[in-house]
């Protein structure tokens, strides 16, 4: 039962000892890492074994204290958090080299850790709120470590874009203690009636982590944050940060919100999951740099999992929405590996070839083969191609489309992967240019590895997990009841 | 007779704070809108005393108001041109059109809002939580209910706000070395100084003490700390009081560092976390108290240097030039 | 009769914060006006302070009141100074922001 | 259910509102911060007014502590906004 709060203790411990310690930084940063890989283990077990369980911190009853969740999405989401971090935490060992910059490098990277595990964990509303503007202020600090001027500009609109969307969420979290008198989810699951009030604050939190999430009308933050910051740094920032938002939708949706679902807000979040497809994957087409192309295919990623989350919300308890749930679940897995990968990849290519301009990537394959096999393993995972998690998350809910008849949404998320795939080749087309230099490959195996596990995680791992997936997440409803 | 004077007085302090709100956010010149945020802060300070929330209007006067004016007052302290009418500002229709869709669009949604929250209100009886914190009260060792909430039922919380501060203190020490050019203090500033210096260190160890039986507690406490951190960077010394080298890291991690040893500790010894025993729950949010109390502090101030003190990595404090 | 000697006192009091405001703004220049701010807002706190000391009767609460009052006067007579300096050596050098 | 609460909560919805409209609106970076802090501030009101349970009974301590905690929240934020603008003006007058 312990084992939630070490996923919290441990980063957070790690994160002191880098300030203390500025020149064992770099030791000490990725084996708290590690150490948080075991925990995230540890809570898997834990759920697999005993279901999911609550942990009220300080032990006070009825709502008074805090409580902490864990459920079989919160234990894949912090496994997958954890491996992550492992990878990008291995990758900047070698990828800072300035002690100044690894003194405050390492210090901000595990408090944004803890604080995606505390986000992921936490079952009330307020702390939701604190992790929240944990999260946004660690991730902006980092993003200003890239150092240029358009890396500062960027951080601080992705530092005020992130302030206004947490004060929408705390607007709502403030509603909710106004109407009901509890900041406890579990409270409030069953409290929680249809009626206006409850239909302001649904607007209010879905509005502030819709911002957060950087879907369509919100998302002009994201491109430049993640293009600019360090690369292992937009690598978390796309691949994690993001997707703590759209777990909270997931989490409060189901949950808290389940007396308020019709089919007016599934249209709405899906009709603008459907433009984030078309808006990311046609900038992602005319992007001039990887970490640009990156980026916009994030804001086309997220508009797939609003669909997804879309279909889960309208849809009754039983068979089809567990199938969604799965679909939603993998996407979301295959993304973060595959987003992950390619920004390591392009923080190598940044590093050795000094640009990541598409249009000059030619000879790429010749001196750097590892990561170019690693940038065509992550197009594969993100176009959807079927030894990846994201063609099994794709056909799954292709097939629940099917059976609703909803043609619409099917030919979007169609012409998305097909919009995908176009931006995809024409990356490794470059990449895999001849050039007529003689060439001589560089072999760098520890820059190189991690991104090449996590890619490789996302093909081939994933694409045997939808059976265990789908067994170990329990049916959504049934969970909290 | 008497709640119609209430009502009266309310409508004058709402209708201040309004003014000052409005002015603040819509005159050209910057420094304006920072002098004008600074009296809209106090003002909130003076509501939160009419709420009666003793607690925060002392944090609201100290940190609202005090320092994030103050960092303000700085970071706009070269701001000439006024920012706001461009010279060429000739009548387009698309703004316009832009400007009064935009505003009926957050009336609409203050309207809803408002309506939102009267109709909130009466959704439950007055208590909400109130009974249950008093009920619980007497197991914090504490008699000031909002220190018991800060501290014991909601301590988890404020562990994570804690290491809110630590990032952002690391974020701005990461982006650059803090400004050397500082006008040479005179002997009015020093005279000032070497007077109210003491005095503040006094009134912070008050605020921390009386913070488990009247308002005051970590927070109100480091703020004025803080405030003599200011106070000195202001008069001539460049690191405005700072400990050097790794006495600073572990000042400013000890904050956090103190909740997250005796939270463990509590888990060690087979309680649940952050779940202190009856008898010591008392001293050991004291001990905390204060341990939290420096903390933020030196975070507060670093926040105020705006930038990495010399000393951070260790090396010896470079003498301060002074620009006239 | 404790609370109506309090009473004139604070009437007093706030006299001076009015004369204050109003010297703030008759008066022409800068010099002027921070020589009425303090001078008046000092005074009026002051006549406030003992009010409310002698409202209060307890000998902590009047202790708190007369430290705020100290307190306030050496904060605004220092500030005084300093703005008045600056504002002098603006004048000298003859240069408007 | 009083008119106090009425009263102050409405102001803050009115503040939150403002902020919120000046700080999407596009003006100078330091003004933006201001409108942030002052919806915050906004907000604040909003659940101290929630707690205030009339002129001689005890308020609701748990939203006193929300507050105070939102407070240092909204101080650290602003704290790293100021340092990013300061840098990106140093960036500016460096290559000016």
């Amino acid at each position: 039962m312990n084992s939630i709060i070490w996923l919290v203790a441990i980063p957070l411990l790690g994160a002191l000892l880098c300030t203390v310690f500025p020149r064992l930084a770099n030791r000490i940063g990725w084996m708290f890492a590690a150490g948080n890989m075991l925990a995230a283990l540890l809570v898997m077990h834990t759920v697999s074994q005993e279901g999911a369980f609550h942990y009220v911190i300080g032990g006070w009853s009825q709502g008074l204290g805090i409580a902490l969740f864990a459920d079989s999405l919160t234990a894949l989401m912090v496994v997958m958090s954890a491996i992550i971090a492992l990878a990008v935490s291995i990758y900047s060992t070698a990828y800072f080299t300035d002690t100044k910059k690894q003194a405050f490098y390492w210090p901000l990277w595990l408090l944004l850790l803890t604080a995606l595990n505390a986000l992921f964990v936490s079952a009330d509303l307020f702390n939701l709120y604190v992790t929240l503007e944990l999260l946004g202020l660690a991730a902006a600090a980092l993003t200003a470590m890239g150092g240029s001027k358009e890396a500062l500009s960027a951080a601080i609109r992705y530092l005020l874009i992130g302030l206004i969307g947490s004060l929408t969420f705390l607007a709502g979290v403030v509603l909710v203690y106004t109407a009901y008198g509890t900041l406890d989810i579990a409270v409030l699951t069953q409290q929680f009636q249809n009626n206006k009030v409850s239909w302001a604050i649904a607007t209010l939190m879905t509005l502030g982590l819709m911002i957060k999430a950087a879907l369509l009308p919100m998302h002009f933050w994201l491109p430049p944050a993640h293009a600019n910051a360090p690369a292992p740094v937009s690598a978390v920032l796309s691949a994690l940060v993001v997707k703590a938002a759209i777990y909270l939708m997931l989490r409060l949706w189901p949950d808290i919100f389940y007396p308020l679902a019709n089919i007016g807000i599934s249209y709405v979040l899906g009709g603008l999951g459907a433009a984030a497809i078309m808006w990311g994957s046609y900038q992602a087409l005319r992007a001039q740099r990887i970490k640009l192309l990156a980026a916009y295919s994030t804001v086309a990623q997220v508009g797939y999992l609003f669909l997804g989350l879309s279909l889960i919300i309208v849809l009754p308890d039983g068979e089809l929405r567990h199938a969604v749930m799965v679909g939603v679940v993998l996407l979301a897995l295959t993304h973060a590996f595959a987003k992950a990968a390619l920004f390591l990849a392009a923080g190598v290519i940044m590093q050795r070839g000094g640009h990541d301009r598409i249009s000059d990537l030619d000879g790429t394959a010749q001196t750097l083969p590892v990561t170019t096999f690693t940038l065509a393993l992550a197009c594969v995972a993100l176009i959807g191609l079927p030894p990846s998690g994201a063609f099994l998350g794709k056909w799954q809910l292709l097939t629940v489309l099917l059976h609703e008849g909803l043609w619409f949404w099917i030919i979007v998320v169609l012409s998305g992967s097909l919009l995908s795939a176009a931006y995809a080749f024409r990356l490794l087309g470059h990449a895999f240019g001849k050039k007529n230099i003689p060439h001589k490959r560089l072999a760098i195996g520890l820059e190189e590895l991690p991104a090449l596990v996590l890619s490789l995680i996302a093909t081939l791992v994933l694409a045997f997990a939808s059976a265990p997936v789908a067994k170990f997440i329990q049916p959504l409803s049934g969970v909290s009841q | 007779m008497e709640n119609i004077a209430w009502s009266a007085f309310d409508v004058l302090l709402i209708a201040a704070t309004l003014s000052l709100a409005w002015a603040s956010l819509t005159t050209e010149h910057l420094r304006r809108a920072v002098i004008f945020f600074i009296a809209f802060g106090l003002l909130l300070s003076l509501i939160w005393l009419r709420l009666k929330a003793p607690d925060v209007a002392l944090a609201e006067a100290a940190i609202g108001a005090g320092l994030t004016g103050a960092l303000l007052l700085a970071a706009v302290a070269d701001h000439q041109k006024p920012i706001n009418k461009k010279p060429d500002q000739k009548f387009s229709l698309a703004d316009f059109v832009a400007n009064t869709f935009l505003n009926l669009l957050f009336i609409a949604f203050a309207i809803v809002f408002g309506a939102a929250y009267t109709f909130a209100l009466n959704e439950v009886n007055d208590s909400r939580l109130t009974d249950i914190v008093f009920q619980h009260l007497p197991g914090t060792g504490v008699t000031n209910p909002v220190t018991g909430v800060l501290l014991d039922f909601r301590a988890y919380d404020t562990m994570l706000e804690l290491a809110v501060l630590l990032a952002a203190a690391l974020g701005v020490m990461a982006i650059g070395k803090t400004r050397r050019d500082f006008v040479k203090p005179g002997d009015m500033e020093r005279g000032l100084s070497q007077w109210l210096i003491p005095t503040l260190i006094i009134l912070s160890l008050y605020l921390l003490w009386a913070g488990a039986n009247a308002p005051g507690g970590a927070f109100q406490a480091a703020a004025l700390l803080a405030a003599a951190g200011v106070v000195m960077r202001l008069t001539g010394y460049v690191d405005g009081g700072l400990p050097q080298g790794i006495w600073l890291r572990v000042l400013l991690v000890s904050g956090v560092g103190g909740f997250l040893l005796v939270s463990l500790i509590m888990m060690f010894a087979g309680r649940i976390y952050f779940d202190y025993p009856e008898s010591w729950a008392g001293s050991l949010i004291l001990l905390i108290e204060s341990m939290a109390t420096i903390s933020i502090a030196a975070t507060l101030v670093v926040a105020y240097l705006c930038g990495q003190p010399d000393t951070w990595f260790g090396g010896q404090q470079k003498e301060n030039k002074h620009a006239d | 009769m404790i609370n109506l000697i309090a009473l004139c006192l604070i009437l007093f009091g706030l006299f001076f914060f009015i004369a204050g405001s109003i010297g703030i703004l008759r008066l022409p220049d800068i010099h002027s006006r921070l020589h009425a701010l303090t001078k008046a807002d000092n005074l009026g706190l002051g006549f406030l302070a003992l009010g409310l000391i002698l409202l209060s009767g307890d000998i902590f609460i009047a202790a708190k009141l007369l430290l705020a009052w100290l307190l306030v006067i050496a904060s605004s007579a220092a500030s005084a100074q300093l703005i008045a300096q600056r504002a002098r050596r603006r004048e000298r050098d003859v240069w408007k922001i | 259910m009083l008119i106090d609460q009425i009263l102050y909560g409405l102001c803050g919805i009115v503040l939150f509102t403002f902020g919120l409209r000046i700080a999407f609106s596009p003006v100078h970076f330091l003004r933006r911060l201001l409108a942030i802090n002052v919806a915050g501030a906004g907000l604040f009101l909003l659940l101290l007014s929630v707690a205030y349970r009339g002129f001689d009974q005890a308020p609701d301590a748990v939203p006193h502590a929300l507050v105070l905690t939102g407070i240092v929240v909204a101080f650290s934020a602003t704290a790293l906004a100021v340092a990013l603008a300061r840098q990106l003006q140093n960036r500016d007058k460096e290559n000016e």
